[in-house]
């Protein structure tokens, strides 16, 4: 779905990361945890593609005047890195955007009786909220969120709120365990009764990691990858990763975009 | 009263002149919800081959001032697969599906042709010939006349269907190849496919792309290609579709003042998926506002 | 400790490896104000030929999507007025100015050169060979390699200076160009040129430029720009001087990476007058804070 | 000079007609009128190429916090026609801008005893106005600004102000005379006594007419061009104009961004 969306807020919630609250159609209101949105930056060609972003969380937006219907909302938690996540850092209440979403494959919510291990690093954590917020509805949930600093740790008190139990640890110490968040999920798992489902979103090292911990367990895991993308929808084939069937002479080639962004981490390739 | 938007493209009938481009636009399915075929002229496939093909690792895309590079390596599903699979789809619409081919050598080419031609629902073929030549030490088919020749040739003998031979940019001379493929028995010459472009991560020091070097499009190649368009238009007798860098109606509008009789969008349709269609509409709309009562009128009109 | 920012380009020793491109720069004094010429490595002037040119009819330039087309018709005051107006200026900057030139002729080309090198103030000549000849039908000499050997063999027995060919990008194979033009004697090879391209007014239905097609020039050519350079500088043993849409000190630092030993900033000086003098500033402080100590080490030092 | 300007208002003073105020450092207040500045509408390449615009005013800014210093400003009058000025409509107070400027060679203030007459059409207004401001410092000033409707006839109060007397005429008669605006100035000229010098700057056509009728009577007259311009400074010599010598055989270009944009119109080449 194509629409154009109105800017409800856009603020810095810590250092180079940003929150963007903004409008969207009624059939919006259905998209589901670990989908995404491809936002057209501008109208000019600089930048030319879409950047794709994660669907931190869906809402209900009411306008302030009476008699104004109410209509949904999303949230979007991004990273400022390059010119397109800058001029999107400039944008203002009310200015328009040009939306493509949701789009993708999302998480599979799992079963009731598993407990739900969130791991995320940085901004990876953008669309483990609404994931959670699912989730939190049928099983126990913790979150073990890293980062390289504070700074990169980020809407932990949304999380709690959901009652979602939370680990935080960075490589410099300066907020939770020094170290990474793995170690964490580690001691969870090492302690772990009953039957658990890992969802992670991150860094390429950190679900390098996770994928391999889940691996060695048998413990059903799902990651979000990213990639770059130009058309979402599955036409320009440049967004894919390697599947685990992947060799030079027998290419296993998934679309991040349709069959994606979230994957079984034993169906991708991961290095050793 | 509405302008008179069809075309006759090489014997493909057009309901207006607006095609979507090879590689940018699926196997027509994946844009389902964003555009209503039967609002644009003629659609053309991802490029085929013989054997499905697995494509370049990644990354395979990096976007550049203005336009973008990929190195997607031809990734396709092979014709067994195309014709299970995709061409079922084509019987749903009315518009002309035209299937974008590809061969290592002159004989996958012209097999190629030759099962694209026994399909009923392929309306025309689209020879890429910007491919190495891997008899001939890798030398691009689409950068030397004769290798150019004798492929067309081949697909030429192998197919009754309307003919369509994609011409590379990467050349010093354009209308000599477009010449060479004239004589070899073309229908028509769709032009241009990507220019061969280089993007480099300074940090990284290594070229951002896989592959290292990749395909150029967008609105940045516009330029060339409408240079290019019009050279082709006034050196050969065939009708040309003209491709590069077309965001909307007004670039569309000045490819067919160029020459071309018909023109296909690519790169936008990932900035917009609904750009083909949206160009149609605003071409209608512009003919009507300007009293251009057939767009016939003005393929080639360019004033010199 | 500063950066060693110096190159030595075919006898030039440069400051640091930042030039201005021909064309774009004027004659050195334009941009008085704006660049300290002691800043940068060195400046190449105007086309200049003969006699005196006027240049095209207008318009000449025109903007396109990330880029700029222009036709100005190679306009120069000529040798004389050069010699007498615009060279006593260079005696004034400790900073090496390099003359770029054209003919009409392989004469014309060879007396320029002979012209230039009587200069003192001159310390390099470039030779622009994306000149149609005249006297053969109007095929351009950088378009064709024994074209482009015949001029600058015949500019190279002309001259004792450091003698740099430019090279167009309007070729299939920049290397075959490339390796003729050392094989004729020359001391470097600067490109890309521009590429040819075209701009159209929809509504007068006319071309945007009076001359009809124009050069490509900024970001929006870069891609190409890269990539040609790469393969020049894999395939010829001279050094390269990398030009096209050259806008900051990480599009400079690309092209080094790629294998240019300097690079020339064109129509980035339209946009940022002080772009050059900023680009250089902004490589050394690049390669401060990433430790790197020399620019030379970064020569070619893509990893592929 | 090229400096960061910052916007101090920017409003629509009649459809597609805006004019902004912007600061300046200490040097530009010795803009003289005619003179332009060329504007890099944003820091994207998308437009590539700065805006050449004529400077409208130039005043003093005081900031309203105490203590702080005044600063001189400048003001433009400009005309959406296409993505750049689309672009500089959408900017807001205290959004920056990139200036270069001010350039070219402005106009010849001329003798205490002529008349001036100025001619302005649509937004060729726009450099005429600092020039009026000069000129009635000595001499009388009349004005004549036509305009396809009365949309397009622009600040004639701030004209009156300064104690110009005004003559308006529309294509379509929706303000002041119906039709050109040069059948006022030859009325003028018809009775007028003294010496005069006419200043005229908008479309060609009218340029046209002005630079005939001032030949005719061998009346001295500057004009102010436009052209497509790249660099603003004399280096890509992509704006020039035709003197009055050219022929293909023999060209005479003049360069509209330092030998102008302001001539004596009798050193252009002009249609019959
Ligand atoms: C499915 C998906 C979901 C994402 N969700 C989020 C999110 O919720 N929050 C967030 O901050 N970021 C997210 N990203 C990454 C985000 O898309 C990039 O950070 C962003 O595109 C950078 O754009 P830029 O113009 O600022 O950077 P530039 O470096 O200037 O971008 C240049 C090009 O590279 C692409 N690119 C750069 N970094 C990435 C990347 N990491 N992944 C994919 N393409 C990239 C851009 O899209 C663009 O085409 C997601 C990426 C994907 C694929
Ligand atoms: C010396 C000078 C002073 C000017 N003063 C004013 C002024 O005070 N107020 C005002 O409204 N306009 C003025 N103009 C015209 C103004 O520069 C153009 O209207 C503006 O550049 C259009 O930009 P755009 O991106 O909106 O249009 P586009 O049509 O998108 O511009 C495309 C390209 O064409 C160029 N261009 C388009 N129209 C013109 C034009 N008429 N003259 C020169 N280049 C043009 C642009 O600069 C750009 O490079 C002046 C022009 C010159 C040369
Ligand atoms: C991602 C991508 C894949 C492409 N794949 C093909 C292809 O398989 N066969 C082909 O002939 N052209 C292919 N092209 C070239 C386009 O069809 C078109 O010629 C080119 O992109 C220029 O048009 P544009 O600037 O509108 O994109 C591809 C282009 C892109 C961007
Ligand atoms: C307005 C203009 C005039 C030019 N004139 C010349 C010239 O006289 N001789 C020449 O060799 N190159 C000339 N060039 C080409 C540039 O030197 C340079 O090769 C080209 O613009 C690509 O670099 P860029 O993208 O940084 O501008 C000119 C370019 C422009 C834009
Ligand atoms: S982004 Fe185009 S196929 Fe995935
Ligand atoms: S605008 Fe470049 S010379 Fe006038």
């Amino acid at each position: 779905m194509q629409f154009t969306s109105m800017i409800l807020s856009n603020a810095e919630v810590s250092p180079g990361y940003w929150r963007m609250r903004m409008t969207a159609p009624q059939e919006f209101a259905s998209a589901s945890p670990g989908q995404f949105v491809m936002v057209r930056v501008n109208g000019a060609i600089d930048p030319l593609l879409r950047r794709p972003f994660g669907i931190f969380d869906v809402g209900v937006y009411t306008p302030s005047q009476s008699g104004a219907l109410s209509q949904p909302c999303f949230e979007m938690l991004y990273r400022v890195v390059g010119k397109g996540t800058l001029m999107l850092s400039a944008l203002h209440e009310t200015d328009l955007l040009d939306i493509l979403g949701p789009l993708g494959m999302g998480f599979d919510l799992g079963y009731v009786d598993e407990e739900k291990l969130i791991v995320g690093g940085g901004v990876g954590l953008a669309p483990l909220y609404l994931l959670a917020k699912e989730l939190v509805k049928q099983s126990q949930v913790r979150l073990f969120a890293g980062g390289r600093t504070r700074d990169d740790v980020l809407c932990i008190t949304e999380f709690e709120r959901l009652g979602v139990e939370c680990y935080t640890a960075t490589e410099d110490g300066s907020l939770g365990e020094c170290g990474l968040v793995t170690e964490a999920l580690l001691r969870r798992l090492d302690t772990l009764k009953g039957k658990a489902k890992i969802y992670a979103c991150g860094p390429h090292g950190m679900l390098n990691a996770v994928a391999k911990i889940a691996a060695e367990r048998t413990i059903p895991c799902q990651v979000s990858l990213e990639g770059y993308m130009a058309c979402g929808v599955g036409a320009c084939l440049g967004c894919v990763a390697t599947g685990h069937r992947h060799s030079p002479e027998t290419p296993d080639f998934r679309c991040v975009c349709t069959e994606g962004p979230v994957f079984e981490s034993g169906e991708l390739k991961w290095r050793d | 009263m509405k302008p008179d938007m069809t075309v006759n493209c090489a014997g493909i009938l057009l309901r207006n002149p607006v095609m979507t481009a090879s590689g940018t636009f699926g196997y027509g399915e994946e844009f389902a919800g964003y555009v209503d075929l039967e609002r644009i002229g003629a659609f053309v496939t991802k490029g085929l081959s013989l054997k499905p093909r697995g494509g370049n690792p990644t990354p395979r895309i990096v976007e550049t001032p203005g336009g973008m590079l990929n190195a997607i390596g031809l990734q396709n599903v092979g014709i067994d697969a195309f014709i299970e699979k995709k061409v079922p789809f084509f019987r749903s619409v009315k518009t002309p599906a035209i299937a974008n081919f590809f061969g290592n050598t002159v004989d996958e080419y012209a097999e190629m042709a030759r099962r694209l031609n026994e399909i009923p629902e392929v309306a025309a073929l689209e020879v890429n010939i910007s491919c190495p030549n891997v008899k001939q030490g890798g030398i691009v088919f689409g950068t030397d006349p004769a290798c150019a020749s004798t492929v067309v040739t081949a697909c030429r003998a192998a197919t009754n269907k309307p003919l369509i031979v994609k011409l590379s940019p990467n050349v010093t001379d354009v209308v000599v190849m477009a010449k060479a493929c004239e004589d070899a028995g073309a229908d028509a010459l769709s032009l241009i496919n990507t220019l061969t472009g280089m993007a480099i991560d300074l940090n990284r020091r290594r070229p951002v792309l896989a592959n290292i070097t990749g395909g150029f499009s967008g609105p940045a190649i516009k330029p060339i290609a409408l240079r290019m368009v019009w050279q082709v238009a006034r050196g050969v007798k065939l009708p040309v579709i003209g491709i590069g860098g077309i965001m909307n109606a007004t670039d569309a509008l000045e490819f067919i003042l160029a020459g071309a009789t018909a023109v296909q969008v690519g790169t936008a349709s990932f900035i917009n998926p609904g750009a083909a269609q949206q160009i149609a509409a605003e071409m209608e709309a512009w003919m009507e506002a300007n009293g251009v009562a057939d767009i016939k009128s003005l393929i080639g009109a360019l004033e010199t």
